[in-house]
Formats: C-alpha cells, structure tokens, sequence
C-alpha cells in the first residue's frame, strides 16, 4: 500500500462521498455536499439520481456546478421541472432518500444555522444568506448528511438560529414536530463523522480521520462533546476517490 | 405590447411598488434592475427567492424599502454586501425584510397565481423563522385533523423576468431551468418580460414555458439583458463578474463609483456585458 | 421493471383496490382495464377524472364496488349504461359513487403527489354536490379569514397510465395532452405504465412529461394498449367504436356477449383494436 | 337582402358566437360550446382565446373537436398545460371572460343540472355524467354563457340538483357564496335569448329568434317566464355566419 498524499477537506468530501449508495435519491446543496455527490456518482454509486433545487431531476453533470443553477444541469438531467414542482411534488412527500447539507452553524442536537450568527435576528452581528431550500430539505428527506467544516465557532452548544431542524432539543423531537424524515444521521467534518446518540439523538463522535486525535476533535467542538466508546478510524481515501475528485475541484 | 425597456420600466413600476424580478440563477433580468436604479425608483418593496448581486444593487442604490426573500447571497462566491450594511446599518437607508425558506416562497407565488388566498405546506415547523413573520402559519385539516403550515398568497404588483424569446404579439418563450417565473408572472398584477430576442415564430423547444401574452404587460427586447447571469442557448454565466462583485459591493466608495459608470453613466443600449 | 402487462396487473393490482385509471380523452390505458377484467379482479375502488368506457366496462364485468369521478359518459356520444345500470339496479353488483367536479379531483391527485393531507381551492360552494359527500369541507385562511374549499388527498393504492415510450430503465415520457398523469402517478402507492414503445433514448419532445423511474413500479409494452382512444404521435381516436359502444353497453346480453369475444376469449397480445 | 334557410339550431349558435369577441378569452365545453366559439373564431372574433379543460390554451382547431381533449386541439394551441394547471392557473383565478356552458336542466335563475333527474340522488331517474368542470367555469369566469335547447323538460323552475350555482336563489346569491364572477348573464336557446333581470337576476326573455312568438317560448319554459316589455328580434344568421358554420358541422 502506497501512503497518499491528501487534504483534510479532501478526506471530509470523500467519507461524505461513500456515505451515498448508487440506488439512492440525493438531493444536493451547492459547495461541499455537490463535490461529494459528485464523486460517488463517479466511483462507487453510479445510478445516484441527484436532485439540485433549481429543479434538475436526474442530474448528471460532466463538470462541477458553480451555482444549484447552472446550465450543465438542465442540459444533463433527466427532466427539469418548476421550483415549485420540485418542493411539492419532489421533496414534500418524502422521496429523497438524503439531503445533503452545509452549515454555518450547527449544535449539539445537529440544528443548523444558516442566518444570522451572534446580536439578534433584527441587529445581527453577521448576517447570512438564509435558509433557501434547506429546512424543508432537512425536514422532508428520509435523512440527511451534513459536511461541514470543524471549529468551536462553527460547532456550538446551541445554534444562534434555528433555520433547520435537525433533531431539536433531543429524542422526540422530530416526532413532535411532526417532521417525517429521520433527520441528520451522520455529521461529517474535515475531523471525523459525528453521529446521533440512538436515545438521546445527541452528536457522538464515532469516527476520527487518520493522523486526527480524539482531543483535537473535542477542541474543536463547542460543547463537551460525547465521544463513541471505540471510535473508529477512518479510512483513507483510495486512489481513484483522490483522482476523481481532483479531476473535479481542478477543472 | 413591444417597448423600450425604459419606457416599459416608466409606465408599469412606480415608487412604492411590490416588484418581483425573478430568476433563479438562470435568466435573471438584470438589465431591467439597472433600469429601475436608473430611473431612481423609491420604497420599493422587493421580492425575490434569491436576491443575488443586482439586488445587492438596487438596494446600495436605496431603491428598496423592504426585501421579501428566502436566500440572500453571492452564488459560489458568499455575502451580499450592499444587503448586509442596509440591514445592519441602515446605508444608504434601512431595510425591512421579511424572511422565508424556498418553499414557503415557491408556495406564496403558487398561492397567488392561483388566485386563492394561501397555501399549505409541510415547512418552517420547529424553525426560528416562524418567530420573525405573520406570515408563516398553520391551519387544521378538516379531514384528518393534522396541524399544517399555512404561507399567504404573494401577488406582487409588478413582476419582471428575462426570457430567450417573445413573438411580435407577446407570447412569451423561455427553457433550460425555468424557476418560479411562471407562477410570479401570474400571481403579479402586471409583468414586464425582458427578451433576448423578438421572432416571427416561436418554434416549439422541448422543457419550455410559455407565457401567453394575454398575461404580459410588455416585452423589451434586451440582448444580454441576463448578464452577468446566463440564457440557456444565448451565452453562459460570467463567474468572474460575480467574484469581482465582492470587492466592489464591499465598500460603499466603490459601489458609487461602479453605480456612475456602469448605471448611471450608461444608456440603456449599450449597459450589457 | 419491464413486464408482460398481465404480470404487471397481476403482481400490482389486487381485490379491494384503489385504483385510478387515468387519462384525460388522450392516453386512456384501454389494454390495462380489459387485463383487470380478465383476472376478474373484485371489490375496486375505481378512480378516475372522466370514466369513459373502459370503466364502464369495468363496472359491467363487476370489477368495481365504488367509483370516484368527476364525469362519467361516453364523450360526445352520451351516458354510460353499465355505470346506470350499476347505480340504478345494483347490476352486476351495487357500485357506490363518490362525486366531485374536475378541479376537485385535479386538486385532490396534486395534494396526493404533494404529500399534503389536502388542497384548497375556489369550488363547490353552493352546488349539491357538497350534501352528497364528506370528502369536501372548508377551512379558513389564517391570514385573511376567508373561508374556502378543501379536499382531501387523494392516494391510490396503483395508478395505472398509458404513454408513448419508456427506455430500458423504465423512464417514461409522454406528450400531447397530458392531463392529470404525473400527479396520479406520484400520488400512487404503486404506478404501472403501458407504453406504446420500448425505446432506447428518450429524445426530448416539445411538451413532454417526464416520469422517472423511481417513480414507476413497473413498465409493459403494449402497442396500441389506448385504442379506441388516441396517442398523439403513433394512431387518432377511433370515433366508431365510441359510437358502437353505446349500443352494446345499453344491453346487457350484448355487454355479456362483447365480454366474452373480446375480453375473455382474447390473449393479451392480439386484443388491441 | 336574400332571406337565407336555417334550422333553429344553426339560429342558436350563430347568436351564440355572437356573444363573443376578439379580444376575449374564452373557456370552451364540447358540443354546442365548441361550435358556436369556432363560428366565431372564423367570423368577427379572429383573436378569441379558446381554453379547452384538457389543457390547451389558445387552441385554434381547423376542424370541430369531438371531445374536450381532441389530437387537433394540442396540436393548434399556443401551449398545452396539465389539467391541475388549466384549473388552478387559468380558470380559478378569474382570468378567463367567458364560460360557455351546456345544461341538461336549467332553472329560473339559471342554476345548472347535470348530474341526476328525477328520483332522489341515491336512486335517479336518469343518471347524467355529472359535474365535470362546469361548477368551477360556473363559479370562476367573469361571466358564463348558457347555450342549451328549450323546452318545458329543460327549462325547470328549480333544476332536480344544483351542479353548477348560476344565480342561486337571486340577487345577492352569488356575492354571499363568494362566487367571484358574475355568472350566467345570457341563456342562448333555439327559441331567443334570456338574460336575468339586473335587480331579481330572474331569467327574462329578451329576445326571441324570426319566427317564433314570445307564447311559444312560454309554452317551452317551465316556470311563468319573465318577458321583457318590448322583446327584440334575434338577428337572421348571415351568410358567411351559415356557410362557417356548415362547413364546421359537415366536416
């Protein structure tokens, strides 16, 4: 075995990419989620239908799209429907099988923040974009992955704004709230994979990347993070998930 | 029916107006935008799902009262600046916004070109939004019982969208991603349609919406008029332009000199590009 | 994924049913409503926007214990006598009738494709078709206070359409007028669609739906499976055989008759026409 | 001037296409309906806008559809939407001026039947096809046009069952359901032409065609029909009024 050479961020997209299965319906965010889609379609999930929320259903990209509307979608997919359709009829009824999701913030119970970081939501310190399609996508898929990068301003105790559910305060919640999808199952960072806690849906290290100790994680982490009794080690990319992806993020 | 862009934005957007220009990532009226900057249009209310840099624009150059939208950004490149320092320190005037998720906003548009008074969804529920707008909220099924979230109808007074072509009578044709931009020319009172081009015939394209031009106020023929945005079959996106716009729309010296010469500066004409 | 159309009725269509034949005038799936004749499969709710005279075939070969509909005759011939015969003399059995007008069931099949548990729209009000079911109410806009129609979801267990072509993978695609076929199709527990061909690329048609084939449960070619009705593009609506009907469905000696040599006396493959 | 041979039919739909305008957009039904607004596409109203329940908007037949959902009727439409669309889109929002309507039964408000005669609902004596989109072109169009054959049978003092709400009980009716249209504001039959009283909304007898007498129309009315005080007579078809309208029926 050979030792490749590879970035942090390129081992979050990569564990990111083989969380996705080839039968599956991904529905892509822009940025990190829609390199790591990418890549599965282009090694082990090949049959991955992928859903961008300008409408593209069935999308097959040949290059990496700069925007969730780009022209390299609609001339690829299988179809291109409304905005409207593509909520209502698409993601409202629960037939995406993934959600895939950035964050600016996310906490303890995997909430996500994508508005406004620190004062109050009417005198922000920092204002952000937005929600877009995010809340419903977090609410409606079967479940969702998120990929973020980690840092204790970024994974906090308590989000600053909840503009997607996650798995609210903790264990039936989801249910509560009526919300039909399983919500986040897996947090997947340039550290390692956090996952759920099964009864208390609190995140739980489960997973360090190679060379990444347990400490640095916790470090990382704005809260007194929970780690799995044996956490595993991930593995390293393999050199066809390394060359697909370049092959990507360079063009 | 066919007019100067001008004269189409003097005659159907007045100060004070709800305006949509709508677009999602794709065709984007941005032309249009420059038109109403130009024209010094005021308090306005703006809609849009994704305000992105010639909303930045208009509301830099104080056009805008209130922003109602569901994600506001720089596609691929981060922040609105202009957008942030209206909300965050009232330059060159306060902002008022009012905030949604896409589907919410998809639903409102749905709700309003259908002419009923809201829509249902399965949106917002245990999410903070709810919290900053009246205009989220819930109704009971009278079937099963089940609480459902409930947005109201938006029927701007105006909405203006690009499309690639319009025949003489004002039917109107677009393809590729084709957005919400029916819904919110139905749902507003009136619609402006910026063109890439006016032809005798509007031969059949597969994917394509067609707007009758029972429903359009006017057409303008506005080669380029999605620029820096794309039209599907006409030209591609300028990325870089959205990369340059971070530098400009950061600092308010330099946005009053891009507004001189490139809006203000210019005629209508010759703005593209 | 590809079947024989009598594997595809006999693995998803089953006694005790809801299931919705759709097709508006265009695309009717003919081939697919005599193969459930054929497996003289019992106890169906029966769903469809404008029952012509597949369903009133079904209904007369005693498939059917209910209807749901919002038109029920023979276009541009008159009534349908099976489905009279079948509310006024309970023969072959009694049919029950669920009534609703066309945007009613139009909304019912996109609250079902929606997920949502039902649909608003500007309806009914005043008419008697509100006394004669509990499957339309009214709800209040929390926004405004009007008070407004709804209906319920409508989610059958299979949804069975025709269309023009399927690839090898079971994407379908459709064109001409196409009426309610998405929205049934998502609506739908389990969807099986006949097609007149199996094509290997599905070249973009001007005004096509497309349905993926996650969505589809199952996909026969049956060339010619919509005579008499019409598919744009392959064979024209065979008015004769509307107008024959009416003779042969007002007796139910002739309706026996007509069972037996052309339902039951007939392989699946040589019964088109 | 020639005095041209017609039926009492071909009177009707002749009066009918009059109704309509060029500029007007116009929700067709099949049979009668259809006839009359083809008439008037190719006499005085070449930029009628037919929409047709199957979808077809500005649809522009060179032939008569025999059914609401003819090849020929997609084939000639500006473009062909979905029936959720056509009804939610189109029709529900007002946008459309006129409805033009059959009736199986027709009352003195001009209420509509066409679902059951006689009997009771459960156990009818005739069991018509029912509904289809009338109560909805009823409600939605900014007014609706009855063209229907008059006789005692059809022409009920109160219709057996309220399929579509015409003037419902009278004046005010209408506003108090929240119809948003103006609803039936003429009943073209082969006799003459009825239009409801502008203050009870009672159907009155306006005009009667050539050669029929107001006693005749009464005697076909099953209600003590209202009688303008002066009637007018219908106008003769036209010539090219005629020879449309036959090369459209003997197609």
């Amino acid at each position: 075995m050979t030792t490749l050479q590879y970035t942090a961020d390129e081992m979050m997209t990569v564990t990111a990419a083989r969380s996705l299965t080839t039968d599956m319906a991904c529905f892509v965010g822009i940025g990190l989620p829609s390199t790591a889609a990418n890549v599965a379609v282009r090694t082990h999930a090949p049959g991955l239908w992928m859903i961008y929320e300008s409408g593209t259903l069935g999308t097959n990209p040949d290059s990496l799209p700069l925007s969730i509307g780009d022209g390299i979608l609609a001339e690829t997919a299988d179809t291109v429907v409304s905005v409207p359709e593509v909520f209502n009829y698409w993601l409202q009824p629960g037939r995406i099988d993934v959600g895939f999701l950035g964050a600016a913030q996310i906490d303890r119970y995997a909430n996500i923040n994508t508005t406004v970081i620190g004062g109050d939501y009417s005198d922000p310190k920092v204002r952000l974009p937005g929600a877009g399609g995010a809340p419903e996508i977090a609410a409606n898929c079967k479940e969702v992955i998120v990929i973020v990068r980690q840092s204790a301003r970024t994974f906090v105790d308590s989000v600053d704004f909840v503009t997607s559910v996650g798995h609210g305060k903790g264990a039936g919640d989801r249910e509560r709230l009526g919300l039909t999808g399983r919500g986040p199952t897996r947090v997947i960072t340039d550290l390692g994979v956090l996952e759920p806690d099964p009864s208390t849906r609190e995140l739980t290290l489960v997973s360090v990347h190679p060379g990444v100790t347990v400490d640095e994680v916790r470090a990382a982490t704005g809260w007194d993070l929970r780690v799995a009794a044996e956490p595993e080690t991930t593995d390293e990319p393999g050199e066809k998930e390394l060359s697909v992806l370049r092959s990507l993020t360079s063009s | 029916m066919i007019v100067p862009l001008d004269e189409g934005i003097r005659e159907f957007v007045h100060d004070g107006d709800t305006v949509a220009l709508e677009g999602f990532t794709h065709l984007i009226p941005v032309a249009a935008g420059h038109e109403i900057i130009r024209q010094g249009l005021r308090d306005l209310t703006l809609v849009r799902m994704t305000p992105d840099i010639v909303y930045d624009q208009m509301i830099g150059a104080g056009c805008a009262r209130k922003l109602i939208f569901s994600w506001g950004g720089n596609p691929g490149v981060g922040s609105l600046h202009r957008f942030r320092d209206a909300i965050q320190n009232g330059w060159p005037r306060p902002l008022e916004i009012e905030e949604h998720s896409h589907a919410g906003m998809a639903n409102r548009y749905v709700a309003g070109a259908s002419g009923v008074p809201f829509a249902v969804l399965r949106g917002y529920t245990g999410t903070d939004l709810i919290a900053q707008t009246s205009q989220i909220a819930t109704v009971t099924c009278p079937f099963t019982g089940e609480e459902i979230t409930a947005v109201p109808a938006l029927n701007p007074d105006v909405a203006i969208v690009h499309a690639q072509r319009a025949d003489r009578s004002g039917n109107v044709q677009l393809w590729g991603i084709t957005g919400v931009q029916k819904e919110v020319v139905l749902a507003a009172e009136r619609a402006l349609v910026t063109v890439e081009e006016i032809v005798d015939n509007l031969d059949p394209v597969p994917g394509q919406v067609l707007l009758p031009s029972r429903v359009v106020s006017a057409v303008a023929e506005v080669p380029g008029g999605a620029r820096p945005s794309y039209a599907h079959g006409y030209y591609a996106r300028s990325n870089p332009a959205y990369q340059d716009w971070d530098a400009i729309g950061r600092d308010r010296e330099e946005f009053q000199r891009w507004l001189r010469t490139e809006v203000y500066g210019t005629a209508r004409t010759t703005r593209e590009g």
